[in-house]
């Protein structure tokens, strides 16, 4: 991999002031911690994370809708902050999860695709009407739904607009944050099909935010899981899917619930302690509802190692830390 | 829960401040008071001389401050009409006013809070519809229209009650239920639309979902949240009686503040205009920042924030 | 086997005014044991809510129920007024709704609502009988420091928290069976795992039926005895768990299973087999199969007349003239 | 590359919409159709009466309306006035249509001020959130404390009473509601997705307000202006009728029940008249936008 990373995230960080409660105090909330990310051409990037795990606040920042607070993103080697909006947004393009609220409802669907080109100026009338219809035949949507306003579509129709709207000004990235998860199960196999045939065809760089595992596992090549701001584990999918080591990424995996009725359901260990975001848990983070947490996990903040293309934020494969707690134990 | 009360005090002091010096500049900067106090006729030098006296000649950032300095402490300076303390005549006429928008929030209460509930509880059915025709036309009646029609029929063909005066509470059963016509129609509408929304909540569900018979979900579960939005229509309504009752008060010549602005303005009476505008807009805040404690205190997600 | 807990005879449920009526459910029948999970799965709009809240007595109130009886324990439900109806609510049939977040009413606290519920069903009950029957429920759904929660209000528990204080709810007067909507959608999925697991360990402790309703295949897998899968407002094939989803006969449920995504199952980065066209609108009179048009086996005959469930065994049927039976007999349930 | 979905495109139903309005939205219609008069009879009010609004005739003071005649058998009662006269013998109906011009100007233009300034709140307050919506809120708040009669009343006495002055204090004064609405309403908007997706596009903040979410707040402005609308006529009505807003002779409708006033025992029908008017054209805004309120929940 000599060529540039088509995305190299590096030591962001996302912080916003929060009000606690009604005209109370304000906090910052550190939403997205230290994360450093790499995508490659023609690779798919899937972040995975729960609800205030900061997934998506990570990945309107690689938007650049809101700029990370420190820390640098480069786009094909250049620093991102030296670009101009519109010059980045020609590169990189959103998919959203809610088709119902990523449509204006008062614009056609020929007017929604075509936006993107008029905002950048890009050819006369006649070439934009054909870039239209030449995007609608790539997503499989028929021609006649040029004039039709979005609540006159099926949710899978109005994803494929969405798509198609991303996709007409030739980007290199387009990051889709849970592209499936507001469409119904025999929908959302149309649109993960469609998403894989772009990517092959037009040579796409994906980078999909998800909590849906199964997803991950069959269209995604790289994976980061996401814990509170914090990536505690990033492996290629093969090798997280056969040898999860963050007893996160564990649960996670456990949790993902195959339709076999033969499994039952796991049994995770976890502790039912939410924590909150605004006032994280000292030490690692997940040490609250952690299976096998033990006493550096409350006080130091996990240091990130790596192996083989493996990061991972977790004391228990730390050797530094293990042999000194072996040692410790060993006293007593 | 205090420093949600007090944060709500000082926006309501910083609203206060804003509009002392709009009332300010309204009646110093744009208008000249001493061309007013010296009356038609006068010549420059009679204006120059009341400007002296009155000290209109003075910078408007210092007349601001010691006109404010004296407001505060409840001296709104002379009325010039009456050459009496402005504070005096205001407070004199105070209570007529007082207890004609208390009756009229009243009267308007009474009739809008049941018919709203009925409406909520059956939607669609023929009392909702009739609510919100009631609403509508109330809301396109022109209240001084209203109040003549009254005196027509309940005064003049009757003669049930008297045309004019505020002197015993027979003189005040028509003028309230006129000022309170006016105000009935949003009472209505925003209690209506408040407790569709209570009664359409997930919890109303959980709560038929537990078993709990109907007047038990509607007093205790339905009621307690829809009362939070009523309390703050209440006290806006009221605030805005209070200026209404310019319009009424006038009608039936009642000795109110209502009255007392109109004779004021007509007689270009600055400082007791000054002062109306203050006393009412301050009534206003104070009525406002009293429902939202009530309000807080109501809701425990404000509480225990 | 004994007599079924809850018994739903030809249930239909009709929404809206007469020209722009929507036939939400037309025509189920089920049955749940002592002890048993039934779940109904569909997509969005196939009439499974509106099954559920049917079976409360709750429908909204544009919606109308009809049906040749719904009885539990025996007896007949179905002819109750609101009010009798109440009676049941919460003491033999109780209900988890999706959305916890909402659920709980925001100015009562956790106590008091859980008491409530207790009080309504044993007006006799002492205060103290029913705080401490809260006290104990919580434990039970995993709650520390139960007596404690129990002043707090429910916008300081978090969503998970929130769902355990609505199945501590709902288990308060110890009812026979839960109706649980979508009980974790809302949820994230370590939290659904472990809701889930909690369900099912109280299913076992106190012997309770329960009808879970969900678009989600893997939780069926997972929970289920019984499956019913429904596709416009029909059930168009029912089982057991493995009878369903090893030997699924009727191609809307295999094309189901195929359309998601298994690891270690689906071959990486394959094309899913996904289906084509959306569910037919529910205002217009359905002639034919409700799945004609988006079968890959459909034949033109299948458009015509009703389609009737055939019912090989008890409790195993399906509602289709072209079912995959001899491939399943075959594959023996691996699918692929 | 895709086998493209076969069925959906629902058929937007053309033939009968506007049987079907009728039926279903008798308010609406009923509104549209008295304010359509009313419009109309403003505009071609030369058209509609012989007589000048502002003659008088001493001759024919106070004379009943043509219905009097007919009912009470009044014998004063003559179809040269069918609407009767005033106290110096204006012709009413004159007056009538001549001051539906008053209303609806101050009407529309005050309107359209107050939509403007309150848009201008809303929308920032709404879009920009944070320190612009706490100013924006402040400023509503403020707005809201001023009683509003009282201070056009004494800005009437301050800068003098004409329409234009009507005009600009109302449309200066009453801008909270179209403020209030659109905040709400944009700050619905902005949370909404494809505003996101506008600015992943590096569309500039005043492109997405003008061409995402404008073109969404139409609806709802128009309902709350139409009702607003209703609102501004009845100030200035109060306001003439106090004296203190358009100056006499003019044929406002305020004014016309003012100067009916004094003659309330002898002229009731005077009183009558005007109000009724002024109460048929504000009913028929409040109809219209209540119409268009339910029309958009559909």
């Amino acid at each position: 991999m000599s060529a540039e990373p088509m995305i190299d995230v590096r030591r962001i960080n996302v912080t916003f002031s929060v009000s606690r409660g009604f005209m109370a105090g304000r906090k910052p909330l550190r939403a997205v911690q230290e994360v450093d990310l790499v995508a490659h051409a023609g690779e798919t990037l899937a972040i995975v994370g729960e609800s205030g795990s900061g997934k998506t606040t990570l990945a309107n920042a690689i938007l650049n809708i809101h700029p990370p607070t420190s820390g640098e993103i480069f786009l094909d080697g250049r620093a991102v902050r030296s670009l101009g909006r519109k010059e980045f947004a020609r590169q990189v393009q959103p998919v959203f999860q809610d088709p119902y609220s990523s449509l204006n409802p008062r614009r056609s669907v020929g007017a929604t695709i075509m936006q993107p080109l008029i905002v950048h100026g890009i050819g006369d009338h006649v070439e934009r009407e054909q870039k239209l219809l030449r995007i609608l035949d790539l997503v499989g949507l028929p021609r006649r739904v040029v004039n039709a306003l979005p609540h006159q579509l099926s949710g899978g129709q109005r994803q494929r607009v969405a798509i198609a709207r991303a996709l007409i000004i030739a980007p290199k990235l387009l990051v889709c944050d849970e592209p499936t998860s507001a469409l119904d199960v025999s929908v959302q196999a149309q649109i993960l099909n469609l998403l894989q045939d772009l990517r092959t065809e037009l040579g796409l760089t994906y980078i999909l935010i998800t909590h849906n595992l199964a997803v991950v596992e069959h269209i995604a090549s790289r994976v980061a899981v996401m814990y509170l701001g914090r990536i505690v584990e990033e492996a290629s999918v093969e090798d997280l899917f056969r040898a999860p080591k963050h007893p996160y990424t564990i649960a996670l995996l456990e949790s993902a619930l195959t339709p076999d009725p033969t499994l039952g359901l796991p049994d995770l260990g976890l502790s039912n302690v939410f924590p909150n975001p605004i006032d994280p848990p000292s030490g690692c983070h997940f040490h609250p509802r952690c299976n096998r947490t033990f006493a550096p996990c409350s006080r130091v903040a996990p240091r990130s190692i790596v192996s083989d293309g493996h990061r991972l934020e977790c004391h228990l494969y730390d050797p530094d830390i293990m042999s000194a707690h072996n040692a410790h134990s060993g006293d007593l | 829960m205090m420093v949600y009360a007090l944060k709500r005090a000082v926006l309501g002091l910083a609203i206060m401040l804003t509009i002392s010096m709009a009332v300010f500049a309204l009646t110093n900067i744009a208008s000249d008071p001493a061309i007013a106090i010296a009356g038609e006729g006068a010549t420059a030098t009679d204006v120059e001389a009341v400007r002296q006296r009155y000290g209109f000649d003075r910078p408007v950032v210092e007349r601001y401050a010691e006109w404010l300095g004296h407001a505060v402490r409840g001296d709104f300076g002379m009325s010039y009409r009456q050459q009496r303390p402005v504070a005096r005549v205001v407070l004199e006429r105070f209570p007529v006013t007082f207890t004609l928008a208390c009756l009229a929030l009243g009267f308007s209460l009474a009739l809008a809070l049941p018919l709203a509930m009925f409406a909520a509880l059956w939607p669609n059915s023929m009392i909702d519809r009739f609510a919100v025709l009631t609403a509508l036309v109330a809301q396109a009646v022109p209240t001084f229209w209203l109040s003549l029609l009254g005196i027509l029929v309940f005064s003049v063909e009757l003669g049930w009650l008297p045309v004019s005066g505020s002197t015993s509470f027979v003189h005040y059963i028509l003028p309230a239920a006129c000022l309170g016509f006016f105000a009935m129609p949003a009472i209505l509408r925003l209690t209506r639309a408040g407790l569709l929304e209570v009664l359409e909540a997930d919890y109303i569900r959980t709560a038929r979902a537990k078993g709990l018979r109907t007047p038990t979900i509607l007093v205790k579960h339905a009621l307690r949240n829809a009362i939070i939005p009523v309390v703050s229509i209440a006290s806006v309504q009221f605030g805005y009686l209070l200026s209404g009752s310019v319009i009424v008060e006038t009608i039936f010549a009642m000795q109110g503040i209502g009255y007392l602005a109109w004779e004021s303005v007509s007689s270009a009476d600055l400082p007791v205009v000054q002062a109306l505008v203050l006393v009412t807009a301050f009534f206003y805040v104070l009525l406002t920042l009293f429902a939202d404690i009530l309000n807080a205190w109501l809701d425990p997600r404000i509480r225990i924030a | 086997m004994t007599a079924p807990l809850l018994k739903v005879d030809d249930l239909h449920v009709r929404i809206g005014a007469r020209d722009r009526q929507v036939h939400a459910v037309r025509g189920i029948s089920f049955e749940i044991a002592r002890g048993e999970t039934l779940s109904i799965v569909g997509e969005s709009g196939c009439g499974k809510s509106m099954t559920s809240l049917a079976v409360m007595g709750l429908l909204p109130r544009t919606a109308r129920r009809e049906s040749h009886g719904i009885s539990i324990d025996g007896a007949r439900i179905d002819g109750l007024s609101d009010r009798a109806m109440s009676d049941l609510r919460g003491l033999k049939l109780a209900m988890i709704f999706q959305e916890p977040m909402t659920a709980l009413n925001p100015v009562y606290t956790i106590g008091n609502q859980l008491e409530e519920a207790y009080r309504r069903h044993n007006p006799a009950a002492a205060r103290g009988d029913a705080r401490a029957r809260a006290v104990y429920l919580l434990e039970k759904v995993g709650i520390t420091a139960a007596s404690e929660r129990l002043n707090q209000y429910p916008h300081q528990l978090s969503g998970g928290l929130r769902q355990r204080v609505m199945i501590a709810m709902a288990l308060m007067c110890g009812p026979d069976l839960i109706i649980a909507d979508e009980p974790t959608t809302a949820l994230d999925v370590t939290i659904q795992a472990q809701i889930l697991r909690l369900l099912r360990d109280l299913q076992t402790e106190f012997n309770l039926s329960i009808l879970l309703i969900t678009h989600d295949l893997g939780i069926v897998a997972r929970t289920a005895d019984k499956v019913a899968v429904m596709y416009a407002g029909e059930f168009v094939e029912t089982g057991t768990a493995r009878e369903v989803f090893n030997a699924p006969a009727h191609p809307y449920t295999r094309g189901l299973l195929a359309a998601i995504p298994v690891p270690g199952k689906t071959e990486r980065g394959g094309k899913l087999a996904a289906i084509p066209g959306t569910v037919p609108s529910l205002t217009d009179h359905l002639e034919g199969c409700s799945f004609f048009g988006r079968c890959s086996r459909a034949v033109p005959d299948c458009a015509l007349g009703h389609v009737a469930l055939t019912e090989p065994s008890a409790g195993r049927a399906w509602r289709c003239r072209r079912p995959y039976l001899e491939e399943a007999a075959h594959q023996g349930g691996a699918l692929s | 590359m895709q086998p493209s979905e076969p069925i959906p495109l629902r058929e937007t139903r053309r033939r009968g919409r506007l049987a079907r309005v009728i039926v279903e939205r008798p308010g609406l219609v009923l509104g549209m159709l008295i304010l359509g008069l009313i419009v109309l009879a403003a505009i071609f009010a030369p058209y509609l009466t012989p007589y000048d609004p502002y003659d008088q005739d001493i001759m024919s003071r106070r004379l009943p309306p043509v219905w009097n005649g007919w009912f009470l058998g009044d014998p004063q009662a003559t179809m040269a006035h069918p609407f009767g006269t005033d106290n110096v013998g204006r012709d009413y109906w004159a007056r009538l249509v001549y001051g539906a011009r008053i209303s609806l100007i101050v009407g529309f233009v005050s309107v359209a001020i107050s939509g403007f300034i309150g848009s201008v709140v809303g929308i920032s307050a709404g879009y920009f959130g944070g320190k612009v919506d706490l100013a924006a809120n402040f400023l509503i708040q403020t707005r809201l404390a001023v009683p509003v009669i009282l201070v056009a009343l004494a800005a009437v006495a301050a800068f003098g009473g004409s329409l234009q002055m009507i005009i600009l204090i109302a449309g200066l004064l009453l801008w909270d509601r179209a403020a209030v609405v659109t905040r709400t309403v944009t700050q619905q908007i902005a949370k909404r997705d494809f505003i996101k997706a506008a600015k992943a596009l590096g569309a500039s903040d005043l492109r997405i307000i003008l061409t995402e979410i404008l073109p969404n707040l139409a609806a709802p402005l128009a309902v709350i202006l139409t009702v607003e609308m209703g609102q501004v006529i009845l100030l200035e009505a109060s306001l003439s009728f106090l004296g203190l807003g358009i100056p006499p002779p003019a044929p406002s409708w305020g004014l016309m029940l003012a100067e009916a006033k004094e003659d309330i025992f002898f002229a009731p029908w005077a009183i009558a008249i005007p109000g009724a008017a002024l109460f048929l054209l504000v009913l028929s805004t409040s109809l219209v936008g209540d119409g268009l309120q339910k029309s958009r929940e559909r």
